[in-house]
C-alpha cells in the first residue's frame, strides 16, 4: 500500500486525535462504564489503523518500527502482572486490590457518580492492558500489511 | 514421608510383581556367563585378514550408501502384505484440515447417541 | 523472615505463582534480551528453574502430606470461595505439573544450543513461556471458564511455534491446522461451559460437580466437552493434527507440546471423573435384566476408541520415514494406552481392578511424555547434526554420535515397554487390568507394544546402525545443553525404571485415588458433603 | 417463541460456520466459518446473561430494576478477546501459506515430496 490521495490523508490526520482521545477515555473509564482496556485500546488501534491506511504501510514504518512497538506490548504486560504481583506483597493475595479506598493516585477527580477513585488498582491494570491493546494490534496491522505490500512490490 | 528401605520394596500389581533390582542382578549374572562362554571362543580368528572381509556370495562389494538399507525398505514384506490396510488408512489420513473437522463432527454424533441426546 | 516462615509462604501462594512466574518471564524476556542473548538465556533457564522448584514444593505437600490446596485470587477471605476465580490443587493436579515442570524445564535447556542459530528468538523464548502458564494454568485451574482461557492462551502460543519455521511451507501449514483445529475444539468446550452456566449458574468445577443433575442439557454439554478434549488429546480418528504439528515444529517445542495435549487428557479426565463423577454409576436405561450405566457405556466406548488409536498409530508409525512423524505416531499409540487403562478404570469403576488399571493408566501419561520427549530430542539432536529428516537418507551415525545413540536407545526401551525401564511398569499394570475385563484386549496391546519395538528398532538400525556413510563423516556429536537436557530425562527415565513401586505408592496413587473419589474434591470448596 | 429465536439463531450460526469450514476448499473461507462458529457462541453467552425488560448492569446513574447478568458479558469480552488473536494468528499464518505455495486450495497446500 502506498498511501491515498491527499484529501482522505488530511482527512484522517484531522480525524486520528478525535479518535485516540475516545479510546484512551474508554481505557480510562472503564471501572464505571461500558469498556475497559481492550475496547479503549482496540478504538485507538483502529485510529492508529487509519493513518497506516491513509498514508501508508512503508511512510509508517519508517516513522515507527514494530520493534518499539513490541517494546510498548510487554511493557503493558509486565505492568498487568506486575501490579498482581503488588497484591502479592501488600495485600498478601495474588490480584489482590490494596489500592480501593485510598487516594494514592488519582484524588478526588470528580465528586459523585463519575468519580475516577473508586476501584483501586483496576484503572491502573485498564492503563496497562490498553497500551498492551494499543500497541498488540497496531503492531499486528503494520506488520500485516507491510508483509502483503512487499509480496505486491515483488509481483510488479 | 519417603524412607530408604521403601526404594527396594517389590512392585504389586494384584495378581502379579515386579522388581527390577532383582531382575538387573538376573540380567548381569547373565552377561558375566556369556562373557565366560565368548572366552572358550575360536582362537584362530584374527582381525585384518580374509577373515574378517565382507563376503556376498562371489559378488562385488558395493559402495558404502548403496549397502545401507534405506528405512523405508525395512519390514517391506509386511507393509506389502497387509496393503488392504494400509489402503484404508491411506484414505483416511488425507491431510486436509476439512477432513479433520468432519471426523470431530462424526464422533461427536456417535457420542450423542450413545449418550442418549438423540 | 526465617527459612520455614518463607517455605510456608511461598508454599501458600506456590499454586499462583507457578504461573504467574512464567507470565512474567515471558514479557520479560524481549526487554532483556535487548541487552545480551547469553543473559536471556540464563534469564528464561532460572525463570523454569524457579517455576519447577516451587512445582516440587507444591506437588510434595500434595502428594506426600495429602493437603488439597484452593488459591482465591484478589481475596483473603474463604467465605465465598465459589464466585471467585480459584487454583484447586488436589492429587491429580499436582501429578500433572510435575510433569510440566520436567518438560518446560528440559526444553529451555535444549534450545540453547538447538535453536542458537535462528532469529527472532526473543519471540521464541516469549511464546515457549506462555506456553508453559497457559500449560500450567489448565492444570491447576479450578475454574471452567479460566480453564477455556489457558486452553486458548497455549493454542495460540504453540501454534506460533509449530510454525515458528516459516520457511518450510510443511511447518506453516501443520501450524494452521493446529490452529483450525485448537480453535474449533475450544469454542466447543465453550459452547458446553455456557450450557452448563445455564444450568446451574456456577463456572467453579467443585460447585458445578456438587450440583450437576445430568438432565438433557447436561448430556450435550458432556458430549461437546469430551468430543472436544479428545480431539485436543489426540484421539484416533481426531489424531491427524498430531503428527503434522509434532512432526514440524522444532523439537525444544514439540516436547512442551506434548505437555499441552496432556494437559487436555487431564481436562478430559477432570470432566469424566470429577464434573460427571457423581451421575457416572447412576443407571440410565433398564434392558431386560441388565441395567447400562454411564460409566459403562462410556467405558466400552473409550476402550474401543483407545484400541483403535493403538492400532491405527502403531500401523501409521510402521510405514513411515520422516523420523518425527514416527516418534509423533508412536506417540498416538501411546495416548491410546493411557485411553485404553482408563476407560478399563472407568468400565470397572469402584472395583480393586479398576482402580488398578486408573494407576496404570495414569503411571502412563508421565512415562510417555518421558520417553515420547526423550525420542523427540533424540530426532531433534539428528537434525542439528546432519541436517536430515528423512530415515531414507540417514546410516551409520552411531559411529559419531555416541551419545546420542545411547539415549536413543533407552528412549526405544521405555516407549516400547521393556524392562527394566519405566514403560514396562506402568504396562504391566495396564496389561493385567485390561486381562481381567477381556483377555482378547490384552493380547492386542500387548502385540501392539511388539510392533512399537519393531518400528524403533528399523528407526534404530536405519539411522545409527549400518556402515559409515561419507557424507557424514565430519558429523559431530551435539552441543553440550542437548546432551544434559537428553541426559536429564534419561535420568528421570532410569530413576523411574528403577523404582517403579516407590513412584506408584507415592506419586502416582494420590493421582488414582483423586480421580476415583471427588469427595473431596467437592468438599474443599462447598463445605461438607 | 419469540425469547427462542436467539436460540435458534445459534445453532444456524453454529451450522453454517461448521459447513464453512468442513465443505469450503478456501483457507479464508475457513477462516470466516470459523468467526461464524465463534460469533454463535458469543451470542448464546450473551443470550444467557438476559432478563426479561433488564437494564445493562451499570450502577453509575441506574434507573433501577433487574438488571441483566454481568458474568456471561464478561465471558463475551474475553472470548471476542481471544477471537482476535486467534484470527490474526490464521490470517498471518494464511499471508504465509500464500507465499508459499501460490494458492489457498486447501487440497494443494501442503502436498510436495520431501525425501
Amino acid at each position: 500500500m502506498s498511501g491515498m490521495s491527499r484529501i482522505v490523508k488530511t482527512i484522517s490526520s484531522v480525524a486520528f486525535p478525535f479518535v485516540l482521545i475516545y479510546g484512551l477515555y474508554i481505557i480510562a473509564h472503564g471501572h464505571l462504564t461500558p469498556g475497559g482496556g481492550f475496547q479503549g485500546g482496540a478504538v485507538a488501534a483502529s485510529g492508529c489503523a487509519m493513518i497506516l491506511v491513509a498514508y501508508g504501510s512503508i511512510w509508517t514504518m519508517n516513522k515507527i518500527k514494530e520493534k518499539h512497538l513490541s517494546v510498548f506490548e510487554s511493557l503493558g504486560a509486565i505492568g498487568f502482572i506486575g501490579l498482581a504481583f503488588f497484591g502479592l506483597i501488600f495485600g498478601a493475595v495474588f490480584f489482590n486490590n490494596y489500592l480501593v479506598g485510598n487516594n494514592y493516585f488519582f484524588g478526588e477527580v470528580a465528586r459523585g457518580a463519575a468519580n475516577i477513585n473508586t476501584a483501586g488498582v483496576i484503572p491502573l491494570m485498564n492503563f496497562a492492558v490498553g497500551l498492551k491493546v494499543i500497541a498488540g494490534l497496531f503492531g499486528i496491522v503494520l506488520v500485516m500489511a507491510y508483509a502483503t505490500s512487499k509480496k505486491e512490490e515483488e509481483t510488479k | 514421608m519417603i524412607t530408604w528401605e521403601s526404594f527396594l520394596e517389590t512392585f504389586e500389581t494384584g495378581s502379579g510383581f515386579w522388581n527390577p533390582l532383582i531382575w538387573i542382578t538376573a540380567i548381569i549374572v547373565a552377561f558375566l556367563i556369556i562373557y565366560i562362554l565368548r572366552g572358550y571362543g575360536k582362537k584362530e580368528y584374527k582381525e585384518n585378514t580374509e577373515q574378517t572381509k565382507v563376503f556376498l556370495s562371489g559378488n562385488p562389494e558395493y559402495e558404502k550408501e548403496q549397502m545401507h538399507i534405506k528405512g523405508s525398505n525395512v519390514y517391506w514384506g509386511f507393509t506389502e502384505s497387509l496393503k488392504w490396510v494400509y489402503k484404508t488408512l491411506d484414505k483416511m489420513h488425507t491431510g486436509n484440515v476439512s477432513d479433520y473437522i468432519l471426523w470431530f463432527v462424526i464422533i461427536m454424533g456417535i457420542l450423542f447417541i450413545l449418550v442418549g441426546v438423540i | 523472615m526465617n527459612i520455614e516462615h518463607l517455605s510456608q509462604t511461598l508454599l501458600t501462594h506456590s499454586p499462583a505463582l507457578i504461573v504467574a512466574v512464567p507470565l512474567l518471564g515471558a514479557f520479560l524476556t524481549p526487554l532483556i534480551s535487548r541487552i545480551n542473548d547469553k543473559l536471556r538465556n540464563v534469564f528464561v533457564i532460572l525463570t523454569a528453574g524457579l517455576t519447577g522448584f516451587l512445582v516440587l514444593l507444591l506437588s510434595y505437600d500434595v502428594l506426600i502430606n495429602g493437603n488439597i490446596h484452593t488459591y482465591i485470587f484478589g481475596s483473603q477471605d474463604i467465605g465465598s470461595p465459589v464466585v471467585r476465580i480459584l487454583f484447586e490443587v488436589d492429587g491429580m493436579n499436582a501429578f500433572m505439573i510435575i510433569i510440566g515442570a520436567i518438560l518446560v524445564f528440559v526444553a529451555v535447556v535444549y534450545s540453547w544450543a538447538f535453536m542458537k542459530e535462528n532469529t527472532g528468538l526473543d519471540k521464541y523464548y516469549t511464546l515457549i513461556l506462555l506456553m508453559a502458564a497457559g500449560m500450567f494454568g489448565m492444570m491447576l485451574t479450578g475454574d471452567m471458564f479460566n480453564f477455556f482461557v489457558f486452553l486458548e492462551i497455549t493454542s495460540i502460543s504453540s501454534c506460533a511455534l509449530i510454525a515458528f519455521w516459516t520457511n518450510k511451507g510443511k511447518a506453516v501449514e501443520a501450524g494452521f491446522k493446529y490452529i483450525v483445529i485448537s480453535t474449533i475444539g475450544a469454542l466447543f468446550i465453550l459452547l458446553a461451559i455456557a450450557i452448563l452456566y445455564g444450568q446451574y449458574n456456577a463456572l467453579n468445577m467443585a460447585v458445578l460437580a456438587d450440583s450437576i443433575q445430568y438432565t438433557f442439557l447436561d448430556k450435550i454439554a458432556f458430549v461437546l466437552l469430551i468430543a472436544g478434549l479428545a480431539m485436543k488429546a489426540g484421539i484416533v480418528p481426531m489424531h491427524m493434527w498430531l503428527p503434522d504439528a509434532y512432526g514440524r515444529a522444532p523439537s525444544s517445542v514439540t516436547i512442551v507440546l506434548i505437555g499441552t495435549t496432556q494437559a487436555s487428557l487431564y481436562a478430559l479426565f477432570r470432566v469424566c471423573f470429577t464434573i460427571y463423577g457423581n451421575s457416572l454409576t447412576a443407571p440410565l436405561k433398564q434392558i431386560g435384566s441388565v441395567t447400562i450405566t454411564l460409566n459403562g457405556l462410556l467405558g466400552t466406548f473409550i476402550v474401543m476408541l483407545a484400541i483403535i488409536t493403538i492400532i491405527v498409530g502403531v500401523f501409521m508409525a510402521l510405514k513411515q520415514t520422516n523420523f518425527k512423524r514416527i516418534i509423533a505416531f508412536a506417540a498416538i499409540a501411546e495416548i491410546g494406552y493411557i485411553f485404553l487403562a482408563v476407560g478399563a478404570g472407568l468400565w470397572a469403576l469402584g472395583s480393586d481392578h479398576g482402580m488398578m488399571a486408573l494407576k496404570g493408566g495414569v503411571f502412563h501419561i508421565i512415562n510417555d511424555a518421558l520417553d515420547v520427549g526423550l525420542l523427540f530430542l533424540v530426532a531433534g539432536a539428528i537434525y542439528y547434526a546432519t541436517k536430515e529428516t528423512s530415515l531414507n537418507r540417514m546410516g551409520g551415525l552411531a559411529r559419531n554420535m555416541k551419545y546420542t545413540t545411547i539415549f536413543f536407545l533407552i528412549g526405544l526401551l521405555a516407549v516400547s515397554g521393556m524392562p527394566p525401564m519405566n514403560g514396562f511398569a506402568s504396562k504391566l499394570l495396564i496389561y493385567e487390568s485390561i486381562y481381567l475385563i477381556n483377555p482378547i484386549l490384552a493380547i492386542v496391546a500387548i502385540l501392539c507394544s511388539i510392533l512399537l519395538l519393531a518400528v524403533f528398532v528399523k528407526v534404530f538400525y536405519s539411522a545409527f546402525l549400518g556402515p559409515k556413510i561419507p557424507r557424514f563423516n565430519d558429523v559431530k556429536e551435539v552441543p553440550k545443553s542437548m546432551l544434559i537436557a537428553m541426559g536429564l530425562i534419561a535420568c528421570v527415565i532410569i530413576f523411574f525404571g528403577l523404582f517403579p513401586d516407590l513412584i506408584v505408592n507415592n506419586i502416582v496413587e494420590p493421582a488414582a485415588n483423586a480421580l476415583a473419589n471427588n469427595s473431596n474434591y467437592i468438599s474443599q470448596i462447598v463445605g461438607g458433603s | 417463541m419469540i425469547y427462542n429465536i436467539p436460540f435458534i439463531a445459534v445453532a444456524a450460526l453454529i451450522m453454517i460456520g461448521l459447513y464453512a469450514v468442513i465443505f469450503k476448499r478456501n483457507l479464508i473461507k475457513m477462516v470466516i466459518g470459523i468467526t461464524l462458529i465463534e460469533s454463535g457462541v458469543n451470542l448464546f453467552l450473551i443470550t444467557l446473561g438476559y432478563r426479561e425488560g433488564s437494564t445493562a448492569p451499570i450502577y453509575t446513574n441506574s434507573p433501577g430494576g433487574v438488571m441483566s447478568l454481568p458474568v456471561p458479558q464478561a465471558l463475551t469480552l474475553t472470548s471476542i478477546v481471544i477471537g482476535v488473536a486467534v484470527l490474526a494468528l490464521m490470517l498471518s499464518l494464511i499471508i504465509h501459506i500464500y507465499r508459499h505455495y501460490g494458492t489457498l486450495d486447501v487440497r494443494k497446500i501442503g502436498r510436495e515430496d520431501e525425501e
